[in-house]
């Protein structure tokens, strides 16, 4: 087993631990919230799922510029490998979101600008994955899907600026470096850290896993490439 | 309501883990793809080479 | 100097081909009639809700038929490779990109002009109240509709499957200026003012065409050199 | 200084190395033919002298300059697969069109002169959608020529072309190599390139397998080079 293997093993294991004692503690040690009751809990999933969305896609956006820059293959496998997370990460969101929504709002979806955004972000994403299954050439296929991941960033910017633009139903920002502090309790914002820490660790064995694909993937292209040559 | 509020918590979080387990599922069956694709490939060269 | 003059060369080969055939704008237009049309039957239309809707309905139209012809803009040149003559020639890829911006813009206007005369007859709408504002909104958000339509249709000319594709990616993309524009024209035909709260979807719109535009500009050398 | 001058040039698809370590160079006033098979590489190699492709790793030099570069799009003339010029425009406004896009200087005069060059006066009114083949092909032959280039790139310009077209392009050819312009043909249409080649290279899956002068025997045996340097 090579050290990349381990490596990804070690960072699902302690994320898998991490997200254990973290549940033990929300479960059983917070108290209910006063207003929300038991359901305030989806919070602690559902706001370091976005987190790891906007990581995942600035990251995908980082790496899709220096993809542009030093036209190195690696930078594409990460664009896309963050992507997909992202992706995942958007949908976990949206449907945590959603079943906190039906038991606070009664409703399950609503058209509040920052419910928009997030699904407007989603489609664009799984219309970046769309086009890179439609072009070929692997060489090609970065170039182009990079461009597009840039222009897609523009969409998770007005997600995140959404509840500052528009009056919306959603909260509004909770942790101290958008608010200033003093809008939650600090044990439940040590805890969104956590479990933003415990997914972070998660979502990044993913990555590691999906970008060992990715360098198979490319491996496949050449051979085939190889195959017609002859 | 406060029962009901608390099985909606538990779909949140059912849900949530439920949408990642099946991503790494599909990312499992796509890596037997790839190598079964990697696989014939490699033979099919191989083959040509000999002949 | 010569950014300008190359881009406005282009502009006006792709009109005169345009304007030539008519293939594309025809369709649009009459599309754009048929869901005119097709909104009568989706709602009874009283006057009152209506105005409510129209810029809604106003941009889905536009939208839609609008795509018509940015996916023609850069297909038009594949006929006979003419986009790799037009890419080796010392024309730069943003002057390139800026000229047929600007003729899908003013044809995609053009077929605007046409429709809202044709909305108000129908649905008994007077959209006159505040003309030089709505031809305002018109311009700015059709430039940012154009500016992403010609440049996903640039990204996506070489694609096997560019009719399924260009939609998907397209229109997500133009919901901010979308947004922006429904809004606004919603409340220019009911007659009110642009002001207080609502300056906010003007600076959207503007901003858009900014960030757009730039964005353009900066990466359309890259997708056209493979 | 060679008029085009290419050294350790890559390009890949993915993982996959369509040219490898391409190194040559054309001095002003020969003509170059590339052959070779088939998916060897020419095709990729002009599209990246046209500057239409990045390469991966290498330095291109075509009059001193880079290929993207404004003024070295310029100097270069292009005749591909395709003919590319507009079927809705008539011949006048598509050399008119070109001529300003290189910015000539006197648009109405070279626009008119190419069209007679090339037997199309007759017609300069009339729309292109309306030409017949070789008509078409001789008009995308004036659009090449139009602003008088100093290095002619022609990827199989020989294969789209009739017998009469073929003709005309041989001549203006030597023409443009008498009066110092610089010619870069990909064929594998032997017999035509090498009748007017100064010198030949073949490439063979992505490799550069030989340059060098076009010599007799290969002008009475074109098959010669390929029994020589590619493989069966």
């Amino acid at each position: 087993m090579g050290t990349r293997n381990k490596l990804i093993y070690l960072l699902a294991a302690l994320g898998g631990l991490l997200v254990i004692r973290n549940l033990y503690v929300i479960l059983l040690q917070f108290p209910d919230e006063a207003a929300q009751g038991a359901i305030y809990r989806i919070m602690f999933f559902h706001v370091p799922c976005w987190f790891i969305c906007f990581t995942a896609f600035l990251a995908a956006g980082v790496a899709s510029i220096l993809y542009l820059w030093k036209r190195r293959m690696v930078f594409d496998n990460v664009a896309v490998s963050a992507v997909e997370i992202g992706v995942v990460f958007t949908a976990t969101g949206l449907v945590t979101g959603s079943i906190w929504a039906r038991v606070i709002w009664g409703i399950w979806w609503t058209w509040d600008p920052r419910l928009t955004w997030a699904f407007i972000t989603l489609l664009v994403y799984l219309g970046y994955l769309m086009l890179r299954r439609a072009i070929d050439d692997p060489t090609e296929r970065a170039k182009n899907s990079a461009v597009l991941c840039i222009f897609a960033f523009v969409s998770v910017v007005i997600t995140y600026k959404a509840i500052d633009w528009w009056r919306t139903q959603h909260p509004g920002a909770v942790l101290s470096f958008r608010t200033g502090g003093g809008n939650i309790e600090p044990a439940w914002e040590m805890m969104l850290l956590w479990n933003f820490l415990a997914l972070g660790l998660i979502a990044a064995a993913v990555l590691l896993i999906r970008l060992n694909q990715e360098q198979v993937r490319r491996e496949v292209d050449g051979l085939r490439r190889r195959v017609h040559e002859l | 309501m406060d029962e009901r509020n608390f099985t909606f918590m538990f779909y949140g979080l059912a849900a949530a883990w439920a949408i990642l387990a099946a991503y790494v599922v599909y990312l499992g069956a796509r890596e037997g793809k790839i190598r079964r694709q990697l696989e014939n490939l490699r033979r099919m060269l191989e083959e040509r080479d000999k002949t | 100097m010569r950014f300008l003059r190359q881009a406005g060369t282009i502009a006006v080969k792709d009109l005169k081909a345009e304007l030539r055939t008519k293939e594309a704008i025809n369709a649009s237009l009459s599309f754009a009639l048929v869901i005119l049309l097709l909104f009568s039957f989706a709602f009874d239309p009283t006057a009152e809700q209506t105005r409510e809707i129209s810029g809604g309905l106003l941009w889905l139209v536009f939208a839609f038929a609008g795509a018509l012809i940015l996916n023609r803009s850069f297909s038009r040149e594949q006929a006979n490779d003419c986009l790799d003559i037009l890419v080796a020639s010392p024309v730069s890829g943003a002057a390139l990109f800026i000229g047929k911006a600007v003729a899908n813009a003013i044809l995609i206007l053009a077929v605007e002009v046409v429709c809202l005369p044709v909305f108000g007859v129908f649905y008994n709408i007077t959209w006159t109240k505040r003309p030089w504002w709505l031809l305002l909104v018109l311009v700015l958000a059709t430039w940012g509709l154009t500016v992403i339509g010609t440049m996903f249709s640039a990204l996506t000319v070489n694609l096997r499957l560019r009719e399924l594709m260009l939609p998907v990616l397209v229109y997500p993309m133009m919901i901010p200026s979308l947004m922006a524009a429904m809004q606004l024209t919603t409340l220019l035909i009911a007659g009110e003012p642009v002001t207080g709260e609502d300056i906010v979807w003007l600076r959207l719109l503007i901003g858009f065409d900014i960030i757009f535009t730039a964005l353009g500009i900066g990466l359309v050398e890259t997708v056209l050199v493979n | 200084m060679s008029a085009v001058a290419v050294r350790d040039l890559w390009k890949y698809y993915g993982d996959y190395p369509a040219l490898r370590e391409i190194t040559f160079s054309a001095e002003q006033g020969t003509c170059l033919a590339v052959l070779g098979r088939n998916g060897a590489g020419k095709t990729t190699l002009l599209r990246i002298l046209c500057g239409l492709s990045r390469a991966a790793r290498g330095e291109i030099r075509i009059l001193g300059r880079s290929a993207r570069h404004p003024e070295t799009r310029a100097r270069v003339g292009i005749l591909g697969h395709g003919i590319g010029i507009y079927d809705e425009l008539s011949a006048m406004e598509n050399l008119r069109l070109f001529a300003r896009l290189y910015g000539l200087a006197d648009i109405e005069n070279s626009a008119r002169h190419w069209l007679e060059r090339t037997g199309l006066a007759h017609v300069r009114d009339g729309l292109v959608r309306e030409f017949s083949r070789g008509m078409r092909q001789r008009l995308a032959v004036a659009r090449a020529f139009l602003h008088a280039p100093e290095v002619l790139l022609l990827d199989e310009p020989f294969t789209a072309l009739d017998d009469r077209a073929i003709a005309m392009l041989q001549d203006l050819l030597r023409e443009a190599l008498d009066r110092g312009a610089t010619v870069l043909m990909s064929t594998h249409q032997l017999r035509e390139a090498l009748e007017l080649a100064t010198h030949v290279a073949l490439i063979s899956r992505g490799r550069l397998v030989h340059t060098g002068e076009r010599t007799a025997e290969m002008l009475a045996d074109p098959g010669w080079l390929y029994r020589h340097y590619g493989e069966a």
